[in-house]
């Protein structure tokens, strides 16, 4: 059986090793907190009224009834936020946005999606909370949905902000618009790339809103105190994000203002956005007591971010040899209620696998009555790649070129120009080709069903870009020779461990003497979101450049116990010698036990915001079989191929690979919000909203490329997101392989292919 | 969650008394994986909840070659597969028993709850319904039996009057050369709700290769699940062949009164009906046969 | 010489020029020169002496840290992209 | 309305008496009434196994028990696997196999775990996907999982 395989460069001491995690006998004992396991004295419970309908006018708001309630301690409307008492003159340019973040928080004269909150309230425990919130009673004038990125951007559409006008970089348009912005891209002349063209395919793509599906409800708890003192506990990607997000709504001041991040079940892009915190904080701040609020799970996929839903038009052409000459695509994205949605980064990713002389991209943010769209996992990137790659798997079919040699002759390297306008550095997707290409599944032939099942194979591949940011870290040198790391990043999936094994590197001590820890905003210096796919790459050099800080000290300090000069001490494999007298020699561990008698502890810190991010690539094969009775398809063989730079941890780096396939084959396949009529969500429940099962999938097989990241010492590229790109594709091309039908549509549910095949069939 | 009072009784006489006082705001509960997510997502509301595990009666499973098999009400679903004697005797129930829900919902859930819930989906009540299953009623004007296919009377209603309740559910024994099977379609490999779903039962006759009597019931095709009599009587004296098969499928499709929703469409349903009908029914054979 | 690339969607500005070269250290001297010569670019770009939210500008390839006091090379490419909000596992 | 019930029952072995209303689920009494917060609440309606305990040996959905039901009864929890003498061998071969992420749904598996390796410590990967299909894990792809109990029952033979 070929499970997994590291196709490594360089080999390290602790880095490329796979040690168990920090945090992990919390994890497994049930000991570790996460945000809802949070208790304190006098703790309430929150419960939140939200809107029925999809669009409509609140008339009235009558929360009497629920104040009066036996066991009710605080209630709040939009009212209780501080923009509803602030003027737009107070506010200036920074009005709208404003009025967009209190709004989603508590609709203020508009609800405009199903599960939007217009109250709260606050109870001595949770049943009591829920009980009072149905005795406040709303008066709603309802408004038809707008429920698609075509109706939105139809002439006449229903508007869903009166004060929402199209903005094309720097430029607005003079009348109100359900597009929030425009955007276009272009090199060279694609009118004349694709006369060039022997085959030119064009095709249109829809895909529905999917959610990130994590495990733990949203949750957020809040004590404010009577001296204006707001300290949160909650479930987020980014303690600091969350502090600037509550600064902003509550207009308090972020000095009075502390996050204490707790563990986190699973965030995938849908936790950076704030909730229920604001609400739990002005509850606190009315009843005078800690509140807790989490959201049940019809509430998580009402009201918490789903990724956005989208129409993509892609135009290819290449000549009779595959060599591309122009690609083309428009792009709309939908942002649910608020702007914001993906659509310029996946403009952006659409063809980033491809060399190509002449493109144009246009990609359009568009509202509509959903929640508001959150990020997920590569936001922006599996809508495009599952466009583009299934038009790139029909110019093959068409050309008759195997479709990995086609990517490969056409696939992006170090000096290929985006089409933004900035050049690749060094960059892997060849090498994950080549990879694809060679591989046991790739060489195996799909083996035919005896029962008469349909099988076939698909390929594809994806992008994202990975990003540094602002990450900081203190580093504190224990007497007994281990090293404390304190950083800002919420840890979601190992990146204690992946953070320790760079410490442990670059000081040349054991892995089990780093002890890494998570602290609160008011702990460290700002870091930004765990997301992104950056925090082992940032907050990994963070700890690095702090490590060469602590070895420094340590010179020094070596250097005053000998009285030597300090250009006179080497610090060589964690060991401090004199270069030139070989008596004077401490371990690190002697050096450590030595610290408080000469002259105190030895710390360091860093704070950087670096460049050098190293870009990502992947391909994915999968073979799937098609029940040509039932339309039902079963995932038969998966593997995932990806540069990852360095795999500072292999199994974690093989879980991210795994689990974002296992995400994008749920969505390709039959994740999808169902709406109503009315724009209401008719299977906000983990039964309905089908995300893959044990039985779903088969054991993952992946390939860990290793081109190194010149911009990190040891190589080392952000790896959690690039691999939810290529499933979608990956599948809907096996699909036809199988059945000679094109899903151009998500997911593909058994309905669907049925439906394709009948219309196949002309039955 | 509203304020429920709990009540555990002993005896049947107790339960239908506790029933009887509160009317329509009592309910029994047995696993409660229906009810307790009802009442939570305030799609059904009540005063009282009755557990229904501590009644000798609902606990009963017993299986004879003479009697046949007694499932009382409370019995969740793994103590039904897990005994071999039942598992043998009754292959087509153990089909639905083991696939409602996961493990953790099996661990609770009943063949009396799901019957008693109602869902047009309710993965067990098809197989019952082909093996000619029989609900016992207690109340307080005694009891009385009532026919698996009259049980449900629409979407999460029942037969039951207030101060009633399911006692247990009796299927005959099997006779020789019979077999069954329940086959569900669902976008998952679990955990899910049946788009449709096709109970059927056969008996051979000692060669095999004709049929004496069939029965076919759907789920998920109507506001009840659906005792399809008429594509189960066509096969009677026929001999199994794909054409007969074929032709119950058809009369199956015919019994479906389907609609579009989010789980499927009329047509996709209807096919599904054909398909699952003709796939268990040639399960059902093999079974009968010794297979 | 820095080499600046006008965006397609700021190219009526510019009156279809694509590319600019300009001598500058800095990316405020880039924009100051940009607007010298088309009057109204740097409204575009540049709000309460901030790169807009929703732009990132990537200098050889980097997307700039420092805001408008990033340091330009004598030979180094200037785009304006869009800016990219993080995703996550 | 009558005040709450007062339970009890044995709960990781050990006696435990406890007050809860009757609509209070189990998983609210570990949780809110006991501070046991080791297990999970992600749906609160028996769809993704986070909250799975032993209900009397068996793995149930304490979210779809009420805390009232367990009177007499034993139940254990993640918090009752660990012993004073280290890790129960389906928490080491979680660690050991990095098979978990963010760590939310491991108690889940794990109990799930521990209900189908006590009686089958021979499960094969076929028979280990089906058992825990009851269980929802949105990193891992469920890979490491399977191959983390697999190990396990190879330890527990």
């Amino acid at each position: 059986m070929v499970a997994n395989i590291v196709l490594s460069e360089v080999e390290y001491t602790h880095i490329g090793k796979r040690p168990i995690r920090p945090d992990g006998v919390d994890k497994v004992i049930g000991r570790a907190q996460y945000g809802p396991d949070i208790t304190l004295k006098g703790l309430l419970h929150g419960k939140v009224l939200r809107s029925p309908y999809a669009h409509a006018r609140i008339k009235s708001i009558d929360t009497s009834q629920a104040e009066d309630y036996p066991g009710v301690k605080a209630v709040i409307t939009a009212q209780d936020l501080p923009f509803a008492s602030l003027s737009k003159e107070e506010l200036g340019a920074g009005y709208q946005a404003l009025k967009f973040a209190s709004d989603h928080i508590l609709a203020g004269g508009k609800v405009l999606f199903k599960g939007h909150p217009v109250a709260a309230v606050a109870a001595a425990n949770p049943h009591v909370a829920e009980e009072a919130a149905k005795l406040i009673k709303v008066e709603y004038e309802e408004l038809p949905p707008v429920m698609s990125v075509l109706e939105a951007m139809a002439d006449g559409a229903t508007l869903l902000h009166d004060d929402l006008y199209t903005s094309s970089l720097g430029e607005t348009s003079q009348t109100a618009s359900n597009v929030a912005a425009h955007a276009r891209y272009e090199k060279g002349d694609v009118v004349q790339g694709f006369d060039e063209a022997a085959v030119v395919v064009e095709r249109e793509f829809q895909t529905a809103s999917v959610h990130q599906g994590y495990i733990e409800p949203h949750n957020g708890t809040a004590l404010w105190s009577a001296d204006g003192q707001l300290d949160v506990w909650c479930s987020t990607q980014g303690a600091f994000t969350v502090r600037s997000s509550l600064a902003n709504v509550l207009r308090h001041p972020v000095s009075k203002i502390k996050v204490t991040p707790m563990e986190m079940g699973g965030g995938f892009g849908g936790k950076i956005s704030i909730y229920l915190e604001p609400l739990a904080a002005l509850l606190s701040k009315k009843s005078g007591q800690p509140v807790k609020l989490v959201m049940n799970r019809v509430e998580v996929f009402e009201a918490s971010g789903p990724a956005a839903g989208s129409l993509i038009k892609v135009k290819m052409g290449a000549t009779k040899d595959g060599k591309l000459t122009a690609c083309q695509a428009e792009l709309a994205l939908d942002a649910g209620a608020y702007p914001g949605s993906p659509a310029m980064s996946a403009a952006m990713c659409a063809f980033a696998c491809y060399d190509y002389p002449n493109g144009l991209l246009d990609a359009y943010d568009v509202v509509v009555n959903k929640p508001k769209t959150q990020a997920y996992r590569a936001p922006g990137s599996p809508q495009a790649a599952y466009a583009v790659e299934s038009v790139v798997d029909e110019l093959c079919e068409k050309l008759g070129i195997d479709p990995v040699e086609f990517r490969l002759r056409n696939a992006s390297k170090e000096g290929t120009r985006r089409i933004e306008g900035p050049v690749y550095r060094r960059i892997g997707l060849v090498e994950c080709l080549e990879a694809a290409r060679s591989h046991n599944h790739y060489q195996t032939p799909v083996d035919v069903q005896p029962s008469g099942k349909l099988r076939g194979r698909g390929v594809a591949s994806g992008f994202w870009f990975n990003r540094g940011f602002v990450s900081s870290c203190n580093l504190t040198l224990n007497p007994d020779g281990t090293v404390s790391v304190v950083m800002g990043s919420v840890d979601l999936c190992g990146t204690r461990a992946s953070i320790a094994q760079q410490t442990a590197e670059a000081l040349g001590i054991a892995y089990e003497d780093i002890k890494p820890s998570i602290a609160d905003t008011d702990s460290i210096g700002y870091t930004f979101i765990t997301g992104g796919s950056r925090t082992t790459f940032a907050t990994g050099l963070a700890t690095i450049n702090a490590s060469q800080d602590i070895k420094q000290r340590m010179i020094e300090r070596a250097a005053a116990i000998w009285e030597a000069k300090v250009e006179d001490v080497e610090y060589v494999d964690a060991v401090l010698q004199h270069k030139s007298d070989s008596e004077l020699r401490m371990t690190f561990k002697e050096l450590a036990g030595r610290t408080l008698t000469t002259g105190g502890s030895i710390t360091a810190q860093c704070n950087i915001d670096p460049p050098g991010e190293g870009n990502s690539f992947a391909v994915h094969i999968v073979d799937v079989e098609v029940d040509q009775e039932t339309g039902k398809v079963d995932i038969l063989r998966y593997t995932a191929i990806q540069d990852c730079g360095k795999a500072v941890h292999p199994s974690y780096v093989e879980g991210q690979m795994q689990g974002g396939a296992a995400q994008g084959i749920g969505w390709a396949l039959n994740e999808e919000y169902f709406f109503n009529g009315q724009g209401q969500m008719t299977n906000s429940s983990f039964l309905d909203y089908r995300m893959p099962i044990s039985l779903d999938l088969p054991m993952i097989d992946t390939v860990i490329v290793e081109v190194a990241n010149p911009g990190h010492p040891y190589g080392v590229r952000g790896v959690g997101e690039t691999p939810i790109v290529p499933p979608l594709a990956a599948i809907a091309n096996a699909v036809y392989q199988a059945t000679g039908v094109r899903m151009q549509s998500l997911p593909i549910t058994p309905g669907k292919v049925l439906d394709a095949l009948w219309s196949q069939n002309g039955s | 969650m509203d304020w429920i009072d709990f009540a555990t009784p002993k005896t049947i006489s107790e339960a239908v008394e506790l029933l009887a006082s509160k009317g329509d705001r009592a309910r029994l509960i047995a696993g409660g994986t229906d009810l307790l997510v009802q009442l939570r997502g305030g799609r059904r509301s009540v005063d009282l909840v009755v557990d229904a595990k501590q009644i000798p009666e609902l606990n009963e499973m017993s299986y004879s070659p003479q009697n046949g098999l007694v499932i009382g009400a409370a019995v969740p679903c793994y103590l039904i597969y897990a005994d071999n004697a039942i598992a043998e005797a009754y292959p087509g129930l153990i089909d639905a028993a083991s696939l409602i829900g996961g493990i953790q919902i099996q661990g609770r859930a009943s063949l009396g709850g799901n019957l008693c819930n109602a869902a047009p989906s309710g993965d067990s009540i098809p197989p019952i319904i082909a093996l000619g299953g029989v609900a016992h009623i207690a109340g307080s004007n005694g009891s009385r039996q009532v026919a698996a296919e009259d049980f449900c009377t629409g979407p999460g209603r029942n037969v039951l009057q207030d101060g009633e309740m399911l006692v247990s559910i009796n299927i005959p024994v099997p006779v020789a050369h019979s077999g069954a099977s329940y086959l569900r379609f669902i976008p998952r490999n679990e955990m899910d709700i049946a788009v449709v779903g096709v109970g059927t039962s056969v008996v051979l006759d000692e060669s095999g290769q004709n049929f004496v009597s069939a029965r076919i019931s759907l789920a998920s095709v109507a506001p009840i699940p659906v005792f399809a009599k008429e594509a189960g009587d066509s096969l009677a004296g026929k001999p199994v062949s794909e054409a007969t098969i074929q032709e119950a499928s058809e009369k199956a499709i015919a019994a479906a009164t389907p609609i579009s929703d989010m789980r499927g469409t009329i047509r996709q349903r209807n096919h599904l009906v054909g398909v699952l009908t003709r796939r268990t029914l040639n399960i059902a054979v093999e079974r009968a046969r010794g297979g | 010489m820095v080499t600046v690339f006008i965006p397609t969607m700021l190219q009526p500005i510019t009156g279809g020029v694509k590319q600019f070269d300009c001598e500058a250290t800095n990316l405020r001297q880039v924009i100051e020169r940009l607007d010298q010569l088309f009057p109204g670019i740097k409204d575009k770009l540049v709000e309460d002496g901030r790169i807009k939210p929703n732009l990132a500008v990537a200098i050889d390839g980097e997307v700039a840290r420092m805001g408008l006091l990033e340091k330009v090379g004598e030979n180094s490419e200037v785009h304006f992209v869009p800016a990219i909000g993080g995703g996550a596992c | 309305m009558p005040g709450p019930t007062h339970v009890q029952a044995t709960i990781n072995g050990e006696e435990v008496n406890f007050l809860c209303e009757p609509r209070q689920s189990l998983l609210e009494v570990l949780r809110d009434v006991l501070g046991m917060t080791g297990t999970k609440e992600g749906c609160n309606d028996g769809n993704c196994g986070a909250c799975t305990v032993l209900f009397d040996g068996r793995i149930i959905d304490s979210c779809l028990v009420l805390g009232v039901e367990i009177q007499g009864r034993e139940v254990t929890t993640i918090e009752g696997l660990a012993t004073a003498d280290g890790l129960h061998p389906i928490q080491q071969a979680f660690l050991e196999n990095a098979a978990l992420q963010c760590g939310i749904c491991t108690p889940g598996f794990i109990v799930a775990a521990k209900g189908l390796l006590d009686e089958e410590p021979d499960a094969d990967e076929g028979r280990i996907r089906h058992w825990l299909a009851g269980n929802l894990c949105r990193c891992t792809g469920y890979d490491k999982i399977v191959r983390a109990v697999l190990d396990a029952g190879e330890k527990m033979k």
